[in-house]
């Protein structure tokens, strides 16, 4: 598909969008609208009432409204189809161009079982499980959800989603002050740099300072060394592993320096899929280990709707942001789920709650539970494996290029940096016109790596593929 | 009589754990195609996991999807009935939407991807801010927030950023007692002193005491957070003094505006003098509530307060064709910064545009005055048998009750709610607002039709004469689902958060 | 005890028809682009439509959703549990086939584009009869019948254009009395007198009793029907015998496929000597039954009975540069005709081929190995509690078992049924095959798991011990379903086939 | 999208198809089944087996494979996908394409909300409703089918759906010589070719005989008087409204022309969509109403599967083929639904039954019934007038084109036949190369009609398709 023949698609669309289709017999009610308009004539006789203006009363007549609103008329079906299609053309998908994106977004597999099971209504049109008793399906699963990332993470406890990947940052920022009321953060240079700068719009209200932690210029990560000194007033050290650059940090040893300092480890883990295959945070001594579970069956879209995860030792429990479903049993001593420890949340200690948040991403924990049920052990295993063999082969493939090699010496998942001999930004131009969107150039968020390329390989990415991109490096 | 649902035999289903067996496998992914190298080899091995996973269940396909085919079924859902759930717009959720977010081009879509490649999308976000911003009268919207509470988070920083920008360092919110629990949780997020406000008799903003903390505080309030209507259902009479007075203290007002479905396409926030609103797409455009989310908050804002609205905007120039060209702009310095990766919860966003699309100016329209009159109705029908909390308030999309009449008998909301499901109805929303005593909030939306809210009606009545005749079955409701009241505070006691490997399943064989 | 269910609520719900409102609509077009006109002048008036389509239902989109989904909730269903209904084979439906059906491509191609632009659909077809010729070792295959039945009559007229084509008009079908009700039906629909053999006491064909019908009908005998592995799940272990003598009397050999199940990657029934076999999609290949079909029955043959398949066939041929073309072949002179229109349930077809292609040779054998195991183990555990109805069978994918023990305390196969509904599980296939008395059919199939199976077994047993201890809780059977045993006699003497708007609505409210 | 694009995917696919796929750790199981290779040897000790092999000893040794079947390895999810993503992308369907395509098979607009409804699990992956107390979902749906059937067609009783229109078309020919003993059938010549091909199948073994009824040259349509002399061994007369040229037939003169004869009318619709604007054939004296439903919210899917529907006047309904569902109530008074006359079926009468049909087309009746509950009296009006309307416009314009006119002169509903200057076969291949399909020629069944062109325009067909065609029939 060519996405420029998208755009003539679309002007033509366009231009056959008939004006009249607004027009509809008045007795005609649209069709989302169950009550008819000479029902809804019948209920206001019924209460006595002369018109629906009768029931706005309450709204001063200068406030109202007196022509519709200036937006295209009703689509038909069809045409609302035929609208959207033509814009969707007009994206490139990877089967369209082949990719390298990743950076926090992971074109990884999704089984087709899932989209069917979270499109159940009983699961799609239902609301938040305040109602335990015609609520078990959702609670049952986020009670699943909760222990496979508490499994994934080695964490004891884990909430049953925030909004994404860098508000989960964010929050371990705010919950990490809380616990040992220090004002300031170490926050590694070699994090997401998104992530990175909704971490500081979160502390900026909170009063909370920001540390920098740089990251070695060899390695790309985090040397243990530079938190040998870190102040008394460090509330967290928040790293990431992978890193932005790919690169696996040791943990441990980050772990062992900052709690020296008294100071709680975040982890921030954006790529998932790599908790398959690299050592779980938990077992490395981290106390809040959050992040994103995109990579577990939901699609890129754009960058969300995803699922942001968050899990902690227990000891923090009553400190976690968000929901919290646990065991309960009925009078019959039947065993159910329930929302549980819900005076953490705003509902009940409005400003003292331990974050705002409210509506989370439920469906979409959804999605990975299903997903990281239908994988299981062994899928995941094996994805895990395939995303870390593929990506070193595309890496050693790329290193053999003249002029390229990998800018950081450390070990890595399904993500590496790749310097090239001239401009990122200009490498990329010249793949895109072979249909091959090379990954990301680094210079945007990081000025001085301006030959820098970000590469991503999944298990989705073909050895054709690797290969094609290789030689394109070598053309070009 | 109960007439909405029989007794009915439902699957039991354990815990998925508790199918997981050795060898069972539920995926199938392509053979590696490059050599196989150990990861030992690729790796530092002490990075390697070496737990094999072992928590992660084993199951093949049919068992999974028998095991949320199953355990789906034990919800309630608005495909199965009415939602009269205050506050939360339980409305259709069309299909059609759903078809149109999965649209390949969408869902496969990389947040990275260039500009150029991009164009659907870019444009797609764009459409839909002018369409909001036309909604609500306002001039500009980020569709970043990924909920309400961040949409009010959001809009607090924004008007936050304004004022110092003037170098006017406020550091109050007006909170109405009657908000909801968001609304100083926000507040105190964005590093402001919440200050609660009585509400007046009536429900609404009590304008003495509006006028008292302006006169205590004026010079430090950054804004007043305002719900219209109110958590009562009820419109802001005063809306544009209380915007007046607001202002002439030098502050901002903020919106939430949860109960917009009262509001589309009849009047605007715009025109009432609020300066930021956030909207819960997952409330009144129709995206599925799912459990629990995702939704989208997306914030709309007067001109003053464009520039600090978070980066990166999406801009639209033409080239020298005059066809559009949509462009990422991330040069915004005086933004309040991002709150979250990328874009918004996009795949929301695209929902609410085809439902935007899909209406149009007529259907909006329409769909408030349906949810307007639907209330109306139940408030009619019902306001004998049940206390109405503000009966002087004329009722917009929900009504509020309290339980004052039905307490006479020992029977209080909460009972009233778990009768409801034996009826066959979602409990309404309870003890919200926390200004009315045994709050019994009802919001029907325009999505449901009169029979089912005639029988709504009934079950309604029905419990009240309960509430009398025979209170313990109304107290020890529900009867007639698969597990009764769940003990909440033990469960709090000592919380179990998580399956492991010793503890027997849940809702399963032997319940 | 009952393990597997606990009741619950489950919602009520009328006829559509009850919801119909005037004014009300569900559907959106697009307006008319052309110049409108009026019908009458398009189209002599006395043709068009004079009853506004009154009997034609009015109802919203958001209903008629509640009301399908509501109403599915209370069938059962695979992906609810188990269905043991002996020769039905309900797998799991694999969710992937479902997708890939659904592809444009697929879904919105019309049977008369040109074969240039359809060279998928023509490939795909060809594919799957090269697939289906490989797994029965047949030499070809015809996809055009629409389900089992009508692959029956197809392959027999197939049979009766190759001997008339000799010129030899035979008569006679021989069908066991043990076969499934189609095959004296399609054989009589051919223009067949139906010989019906009796079975031997092992529940096979007699061979004695195939001698004699031979001899004394042998010149006249078309064909012999058989079903392999018999309706009792037994595998005919002198089918080559069989289809020895038969060939020797010049008749031909027609296999009832419904049973391949048991076969498929393990033995070919084209290495047995059989002439014609049907295949049921919809059973063996996966396809979902739908609540009774749409369902696929491709026939495949031997190379002697190609030519009088139905037209069109698909051929593959090859271009210049070897790249294959396929191509529609309508003159087939000898071919019996068309069954159908077009080529088969072709979206049926699509599944059944994604389903292979995801098992491929391996997988498609482990199934078979699984279904097999299953069925013994269920056998097995039950054959002291039920009487098998032979019990010196080899029992294969499925096994019959009989009522004879609980009809001592006047509990029947149907009691039995009923009484599992209670228990969670969709009934067995009961009374078929038909010289069973009270029979009680059993398939498991290779989709469940040893858990469900164990269930099942206890319900089973169960069961059994109820029929002794209480037996008129067994004949009362089912207790906890929203609706009981139907009076089905009476509904047969005054057959209430349509609603009219006079009479009253069903499992609705007030029910 | 190009069609011929989509054959290099393809190749590229099956090139980039590795064999090792196949290769598994034979301790793993296929994914669709659940008892591991370690629980199937646990069952087999169990029950005191030694092997798999155990089980078959029923088959004799010498008949089993000791070998795989030479089929393709299995493919993974993301290859299955691949495999048929690049088959489907080498058909042309109408939005690349603009198609005017219809003789039995149409385009009509297919709600969204059918496909999310009928996939439910409940209705997809349920058998046939034997038992009702657990089927009550398909149970009054198909009820609810048989009534808007009735409604359509005018008739009493309708089944519960047969394969589909051709064979419905043979069902009924079978059925009118059951009624009345008589063995000689009389069918219109412009019966859908393919249905008449079928019936001629039916009929042959069944020993009735085939007598044609020639249509009229110059309306193309049945004329009364040629069913004047119609033998009293007739037992039905078969007709088709609108018939295969898109011509609707004069149904009540038929009727009486046939029932003076003593035999049945049988009417088929090929197009159910008619039925929405035309006189229901049942209000013409049609004794036996059958057709295809696809119009009716099911995809053209090249030709199934469809969904084939037959009603008939009240005293035949012991009579009719297939499922029948009625009222029946439980002894508690409550009502519900249930297959009933069961007596036709061949489970109980054998080689007596009505006729063979045992599996139907359920969840496309399904469809069929979504369908019409959506567009509902309101909806079905307003397609029926738009495709009546735009076909008019179509074939008025196309009517102007020099060398171009109707080929006959009766009324139609979307179809008409268009006579060209040259023959048809050779204008569609120009209009492919212009992206359109032109209709069908009809040179294929009616040797005689070299020239003739079968073209049909629905509701979705725009305008500017329309005058894209007629603009390129110009130009060509
Ligand atoms: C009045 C009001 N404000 C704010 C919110 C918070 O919105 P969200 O749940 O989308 O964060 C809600 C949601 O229930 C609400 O009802
Ligand atoms: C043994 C046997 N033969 C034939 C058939 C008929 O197949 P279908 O229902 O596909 O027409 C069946 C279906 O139940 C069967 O079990």
């Amino acid at each position: 598909k060519n996405v420029w023949f998208g755009v003539f698609g679309y002007w033509f669309f366009l231009w056959s969008l008939n004006p009249q289709s607004a027009i509809r017999n008045p007795k005609i009610t649209m069709r989302y609208i169950p009550n008819s308009a000479q029902e809804r004539e019948a209920m206001l006789r019924d209460m006595g009432r002369e018109s629906i203006a009768d029931l706005f009363t309450g709204i001063p007549a200068h406030l109202q409204l007196n022509q519709p609103l200036n937006l295209s008329p009703a689509y038909s079906e069809q045409q609302t189809l035929q609208y959207f299609n033509a814009l969707a053309e007009r994206n490139a998908t990877p089967t369209q161009m082949s990719s390298f994106l990743g950076a926090g977004a992971y074109n990884h597999f999704i089984p087709t079982a899932i989209d069917s099971l979270i499109s159940r209504s009983e699961f799609l049109t239902s609301y938040t499980p305040y109602q335990p008793e015609i609520s078990q399906g959702t609670l049952q699963a986020i009670f699943e959800y909760q222990t496979m990332i508490c499994d994934l993470t080695g964490m004891d406890v884990s909430n049953a989603s925030l909004y994404d990947g860098s508000t989960a940052a964010a929050e371990a920022v705010l919950m990490a002050s809380r616990v040992n009321g220090r004002g300031k953060i170490a926050i590694a240079g070699n994090l997401h740099p998104e992530y990175s700068e909704v971490v500081d719009t979160y502390i900026h209200h909170a009063g909370i300072e920001r540390h920098l932690i740089e990251f070695d210029q060899t390695t790309g990560t985090i040397s243990p060394e530079t938190l040998a000194n870190l102040g008394n007033d460090i509330s967290a050290v928040v790293v990431q592993s992978p890193n932005f650059f790919g690169g696996i940090e040791q943990l441990q040893k980050l772990a062992d320096a900052t709690h020296k300092a008294g100071a709680l480890l975040v982890v921030v883990v954006a790529e998932a899929m790599s908790l398959t295959a690299l050592k779980a945070p938990g077992q490395c001594g981290a106390d809040i280990v959050c992040g994103e579970a995109q990579s577990f069956g939901i699609p890129m879209s754009f960058g969300g709707a995803y699922c942001g995860f968050f899990a902690v030792r227990e000891k923090y429990q009553r400190q976690i942001p968000g929901r919290l479903v646990g065991e309960a049993y009925d009078g019959q001593g039947r065993k159910g789920y329930v929302l549980t420890l819900a005076t953490r949340e705003q509902h009940i200690r409005r400003e003292k709650a331990t974050s705002n948040i409210c509506t989370n991403q439920g469906l979409y924990a959804l999605m990975a539970t299903v997903y990281l049920s239908l994988m299981g052990r062994e899928g995941l295993k094996e994805s895990g494996g395939q995303n870390l063999q593929k990506a070193h082969y595309a890496a050693t493939q790329i290193a053999t290029i003249d002029g390229y090699h990998l800018r950081f010496g450390s070990s890595f998942f399904n993500e590496f940096t790749v310097s090239c001999p001239k401009p990122a930004q200009e490498v990329l131009g010249k793949l895109a016109s072979r249909k091959i969107v090379g990954g990301l150039a680094l210079e945007r968020f990081f000025p001085g790596m301006k030959n820098d390329l970000l590469i991503c390989v999944t298990e989705t990415t073909s050895k054709q593929e690797i290969d094609a991109l290789v030689e394109a490096l070598k053309a070009i | 009589m109960i007439k909405k649902v029989t007794a009915h035999i439902n699957q039991n289903e354990g815990l998925i754990f508790e199918r997981s067996r050795e060898g069972k496998i539920g995926y199938s992914l392509s053979a590696l195609d490059v050599p196989a190298v150990k990861l030992e080899e690729l790796v530092d091995p002490t990075l390697l996991r070496d737990d094999n996973l072992a928590g992660l269940p084993q199951v093949s396909e049919p068992e999974v999807v028998r095991h949320f085919t199953r355990i789906s079924t034990w919800n309630y859902a608005i495909d199965l009935g009415m939602y009269p759930l205050g506050s939360c717009t339980m409305k259709y959720n069309p299909r059609l939407n759903e078809r149109v977010a999965r649209i390949p081009g969408f869902a496969n879509s990389h947040p990275y991807l260039p500009d150029e490649f991009a164009q659907g999308n870019l444009e797609l976000l764009w459409e839909l801010e002018q369409n909001l911003a036309e909604i609500t009268g306002m001039a500009a919207v980020s569709l970043q927030p990924a909920a309400g509470a961040q949409g009010e988070y959001t809009g607090l920083m924004v008007i936050r950023a304004l004022l110092e920008s003037r170098g006017d360092a406020r550091k109050v919110v007006l909170v109405p007692d009657s908000a909801h629990g968001t609304n100083p949780a926000s507040a105190h997020m964005c590093g402001y002193k919440v200050l609660t406000l009585k509400s007046n008799d009536q429900g609404a903003v009590d304008m003495e005491g509006l006028k008292k903390a302006l006169d205590q505080h004026g010079p430090d309030v950054a804004a007043l957070m305002l719900t219209n209507p109110s958590t009562l259902g009820l419109f802001e009479e005063n809306i544009e003094e209380i915007c007046r007075s607001i202002h002439e203290a030098g502050g901002m007002v903020y919106m939430d505006g949860a109960n917009m479905n009262a509001l589309v396409g009849v009047t605007r926030p715009g025109d009432m003098g609020v300066d930021v609103l956030h909207l819960n797409l997952h409330k009144t455009f129709s995206t599925p509530h799912g459990g629990g989310g995702p939704g989208a908050g997306p914030i709309a804002v007067v001109k003053e307060l464009e520039p600090f609205l978070p980066f990166p905007r999406v801009l639209r120039n033409r080239d020298s064709n005059g066809v559009a060209i949509y462009q990422l702009e991330y040069n915004c310095p005086q933004s309040v910064g991002r709150v979250r990766a990328w874009f918004g919860n996009y795949s929301v966003l695209v929902r609410a545009l085809c439902y935007i699309k899909t209406l149009g100016p007529t259907g909006l329209r329409e769909a408030t005055e349906t949810a307007v009159l639907n209330a109306n109705y139940i408030a009619h029908h019902l306001k004998d048998v049940y206390d109405v909390a503000y009966p002087n308030g004329k009722p917009m999309h929900e009504v509020v009750f309290n339980d004052k009449q039905q307490s006479k008998f020992g029977v209080h909301t909460l009972d009233i709610a778990k009768r409801l499901i034996d009826y066959g109805f979602h409990p309404m929303t309870m003890y919200f607002p926390l200004i009315v005593n045994g709050s019994i909030m009802i919001e029907p939306t325009e999505s449901e039709d009169r029979e089912e809210i005639d029988v709504f009606i009934d079950a309604m009545k029905s419990i009240a004469r309960e509430a009398q005749e025979t209170p313990e079955l109304v107290k020890q409701a529900p009867h007639n689902t698969r597990i009764g009241r769940l003990d909440e505070a033990a469960a709090a006691r000592k919380p179990v958060l998580r399956w492991k490997s010793s503890s027997k399943g849940g809702n399963a064989a032997g319940a």
